[in-house]
């Protein structure tokens, strides 16, 4: 830790905070019957941003899934943009309200469109770094996705392809310990994600997603790595999933809250807080300064985004294909 | 006899036949603990434990080729793909493997593998979550692609899919899962894959649909029977390989014909009912043949008011039988 | 302007492109050493280095997956299936991301793939490198599917796909690569992608056909000829989205149809084109629509004498013409 | 070596050399212009005759790849049989003259049918040791495919669903260092295939695939773990690849005739022959014996293949789907 500086540590603090309150939004205005679905980032929040400020927020790609949250928003997306997509309102840059929310996509910020069918990115990133090669551009593509998707035949293929060509991309699991009702010892029967590095000849790494530096500090080697030409790291940061699966689960089905109370308590986010205020980084002053700005935000944008207006219902045909030459 | 909604029918079926024959097994994602995201498995992974219900993996082309390869052994798998959509990954499974195996070795092996899917739009489900799929596997000889339209149907056709020797696409419309409710009986019936049912008997008019559509023509049909217009129903009920006879027979009396499937337009399953009705019907039509499909884009999207201007509903099969009617 | 074969025009077309484009690259199984087991990427390799001719490992969903990465970053992939039957692994990629990403994201991103895979039978491939396979893509909107005649039109084309801002699926008839030769101008022209050609204009009967079975159908109009029954030849060329205008044009003129394909019948794209028919021509039709297909099996067997049963001919296209003009 | 009878070494070489030889008929066979394709197995009988004869051949599946002619051979496909198939006539068990030779099926044999796109076959073997352990049978599925077809998402899939399940398979990767004309470092970039194993929680081993008992004992011991409940093993055995891809295939176009010359100069085959004779198990005489009963049943095969009828024209349309009910 002692070699970030206080201001960006307090920055990460920040966006994994801003990530967890509009999360949390999010399940009261679905609760309420404003927005119709909403898929958490809670538990991962530590893991999401500590990777996203490792990496280089100007000329990176991301190729974040539905819970990334906290990646997105380091990456630039702004807490109105989200709130109009998950209002599905027209002017949502994620889709123009066409995809559930937190299908991120951001041109601008080289946040690249995703789908709902899982693991299809991993090959994406490969083929995003495969091209900034190509360009001879100093830069990393960094994709996430959760345990269970990686066992997904395009995991395999896409971390395969980048091993043989020695591709600046940084694949990171967030390993969550569920796959909505299914628990990973029915997932997958090895000791760690990261041990399917091997297999592909690239580097493999473990690291405790509730720990901002770890984290932190694996992604910036792996960019390091990516970038000196030494190729892909697939990183399993480990954490758990503090909600239910999405706004349509029942986790009490499947787990209980004892369970999910343990994993409270070791919530990555309250414990980096812990660590700020140890520290003398983060005072109860700033705190609620910051808790007072992120309501402030996250208010704005949800009226925002609860008056802007749905897309124009001619517009349903357009883009498929190019509307002229670009 | 009690009713039941599509769903349930569904679920009651797969009980029935599990308890019928020890062969019977369910895999898929979070079929097990959980009794599905549908809940179409609710129930049987206590009655039947976790050996015959199996939570598998995050794979679909492993749900497909597992169930095939225990299928050629002699098991009766019922796999689910979670949403139709993403039966994707599973589909070099699907088309090159379960759909050529008695073909390809001259009847020595087959595949009596039943893959379930829920598919169809109107659940907010955006565009990954409403897709119509079967136009993808309606190409592929081998492979039979049933799409039961009521619980009744429901019941009957998944007994009859678990059943068969070969294997079998089996959709469920996801928005009839709990809109649609009838009496099914509790006796062992089945009904015959590869025939199309006259829903509703007619004379001006023949509709040819599937799945929750028919639910629509129905009950279109009912408002324009008030303005004295006779609406037949043909309800393909398997939509490959097609029913020829019954399509035939309907548009030769009817002399109209409407075609109706929620999927878009260009290469849908309708195109084909086209194709046999201009092939087999041309002098008895009164008017071209009529396509009442979603616009060309892949799938409803996410916003309410782009998802409701996607959807089939009554109203637009009404305008659309009124239109033809008065050619 | 010199004589090239249809795999010839491939070649060249490439070569042309990656000279013009240095963002557009080859990439897939034995592509690069081996030129391609077809060959239609000799000497590219030599002439633009490992880098741009690139020898992936053998996973399609990887070939597909990364060529879309690639150009939605903003290089010109061009992408080889090696047989177009082993396309399957790589559906998802291409009808869930390829033919999305313009459509999900409004417009922000855009995917200029092309995907190239020498499809048919006739070269003793057996069933799985006999397959047709457009029917499987012929439903999702956001893809072209382009599918060549002839080596003229094999150039024009795969550049307009090359250049194109969306995904194109390119189709070549592995047959035709060396059986057909024609004159191929050095110039830089382009055909365009979604238009139909009338090949030959006629009278009596339309035929509507595409990729190999043009060249059936031209042998078979000549032999018409001398009989004095004049047959127009629409070459669909982009068999999805289908262009209904030149369709519509020549049957209602013609008032005949034959709709002609190497696929098996039902579900294939023909379907469609009967479909555009029956909607749009019902009054000008003197006979019914008729499709000339192969049998609703698989895909063409490998013993020689079922491959030439399963085989659209010369022989049966001038058949079924005959009849047609006779009814 | 010395844990096996001198019958069953002997037996194991017979069908090596059957394997061979009959390649090699029909390699004359497709060069005269008689039959139209050939893919061969030289080079890898070792491996396959080993492998299956460690199995249960009265009780166990296999599912071989389009180059297994020595596990089909074991399992108790004739000569004849392959004859058949390779002249596409009606008799040929594997297809009735459908599919291209070497595309293996003999259900009577428990040889699953298997079909062209490569990797397809190893859910399929997850599927039926599922199935066998469903059925408590004693039973194990043995699946094969070649190094570049390990790239493939089924692979992935597929082991790790047997991996999960502690399921009764064992996968052998067949490497022969080419996959058509990529070589092995353009396809992985991981030292072994083997260690791959880990990433599923399964055991993973690799063997010279020139060195018999070493593929003996491999599949004995993988054999005896899976029917002991021990779940899954993953086999790699490395040979080469002593012919073109098919004969379709220059191989002269990515490779020189040293580099093949020195690969047939510790061709297994040879290896093990000299063995034997080293040992005393094989004298030239039984050799020689051998090399003529073998010789005889090609011909006999041969020219009864030859002769054969092609299927009926009008049975093209038969069994794509059950024809009454079983
Ligand atoms: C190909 C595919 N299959 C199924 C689904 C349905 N689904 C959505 S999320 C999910 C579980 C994902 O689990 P994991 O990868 O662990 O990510 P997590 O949600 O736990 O972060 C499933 C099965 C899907 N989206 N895509
Ligand atoms: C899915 C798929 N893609 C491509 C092919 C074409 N193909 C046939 S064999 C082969 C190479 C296989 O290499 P490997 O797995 O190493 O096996 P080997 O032939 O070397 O024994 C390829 C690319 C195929 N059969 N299936
Ligand atoms: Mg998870
Ligand atoms: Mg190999």
């Amino acid at each position: 830790m002692d070699n970030l500086s206080n201001e960006l540590l307090l920055e990460m603090y920040r966006e994994m905070l801003l990530a967890r309150r509009i999360d949390e939004r999010m399940w009261l205005l679905n609760r309420s019957g404003s927005i119709p679905f909403v898929v958490s980032c809670q538990g991962q929040e530590v893991m999401q941003v500590a990777a996203a400020t490792a990496l280089d927020k100007e000329q990176d790609y991301v190729l974040p899934y539905y819970r990334d949250l906290g990646v997105v928003l380091h990456f630039g997306m702004t807490a109105k943009d989200l709130m109009l997509s998950a209002y599905a309102k027209a002017e949502d840059p994620n889709s123009g309200g066409r995809q559930m929310p937190s299908h991120f996509s951001q041109k601008k910020n080289r946040i690249v469109t995703g789908s709902s069918p899982v693991t299809t990115q991993v090959p994406h990133a490969v083929g995003i770094a495969l091209a900034a090669q190509m360009e001879q551009k100093n830069i990393v593509s960094f994709v996430t996705l959760g345990e269970g998707s990686s066992n997904q035949g395009d995991f395999h293929e896409g971390l395969n392809y980048a091993g043989v060509h020695k591709l600046p991309v940084i694949v990171m699991v967030e390993n969550n310990k569920y796959a909505i009702s299914v628990p990973l010892n029915k997932q997958v029967a090895c000791d760690s994600i990261a041990d399917r590095a091997i297999g592909y000849g690239i580097h493999g790494v473990k690291v405790d997603g509730n720990d901002t530096m770890a984290v932190y500090n694996a992604v910036k080697e792996a960019r390091e790595r990516a970038i000196n030409g030494e190729g892909a790291t697939l990183i399993e940061a480990v954490s758990y999933r503090l909600t239910p699966h999405s706004s349509d689960d029942d986790d009490m089905t499947y787990r209980t809250k004892d369970e999910v109370d343990q994993a409270k308590s070791i919530d990555g986010l309250h414990v980096f807080k812990e660590e700020l205020k140890t520290k003398g980084i983060l005072t109860d002053e700033i705190d609620k300064e910051l808790e007072e700005q992120i309501k402030q935000v996250i208010n704005e944008a949800t009226t925002y985004a609860e008056n802007a207006p749905y897309p124009e219902i001619d517009t349903i045909g357009r883009f498929v294909y190019a509307e002229e030459v670009k | 006899m009690a009713v039941l909604s599509y769903i349930q029918a569904v679920t009651l079926a797969l009980k029935e036949e599990m308890e019928r024959d020890e062969k019977v097994f369910v895999l898929g994602e979070d079929v097990g603990k959980r009794g599905g995201v549908f809940r179409a498995t609710d129930g049987l992974y206590d009655q039947f434990g976790e050996k015959r219900v199996i939570d598998t993996p995050l794979a679909e082309s492993a749900i497909a080729g597992v169930g095939i390869g225990a299928a050629m052994y002699g098991m009766r798998p019922v796999a689910e793909m979670q949403f139709a959509d993403f039966i994707m990954p599973a589909i070099n499974q699907i088309i090159s493997e379960a759909a050529r195996i008695r073909y390809r070795s001259n009847n020595d092996w087959n595949c009596p593998i039943t893959i379930r899917a829920p598919y169809g739009a109107g659940v907010h489900g955006g565009l990954y979550h409403s897709q119509s799929i079967e136009a993808i596997f309606a190409n592929q000889p081998g492979l039979k692609i049933v799409m039961p339209s009521s619980p009744y149907d429901v019941k009957g056709l998944l007994k009859s899919a678990i059943r068969d020797e070969d294997p079998v696409l089996f959709l469920e419309h996801k928005k009839a899962y709990r809109l649609l409710k009838e009496e099914v009986p509790d006796t062992d019936y089945t009904i015959p894959i590869g025939k199309a049912e006259v829903k509703r008997e007619g004379t001006d008019v023949t509709v040819v649909t599937y799945g929750l559509c028919v639910h629509f023509a129905k009950q279109a049909a009912e408002k324009l029977a008030q303005d004295g217009i006779s609406v037949e129903i043909v309800d393909l009920r398997t939509v490959y390989p097609i029913d020829e006879e019954t399509i035939i027979q309907s548009v030769s009396k009817t002399g109209k014909a409407l075609l109706v499937t929620e999927d878009n337009k260009e290469g849908s399953i309708i195109g084909e009912v086209a194709a046999i009705i201009s092939e087999n019907c041309l002098f008895d039509l009164d008017a071209p043949v009529k396509r009442l499909a979603a616009p060309n884009i892949p799938a409803s999207p996410f916003a309410p008011n782009l998802e409701k201007e996607f959807l089939i509903n009554t109203d637009k099969v009404e305008r659309a039988l009124r239109e033809l009617a008065e050619f």
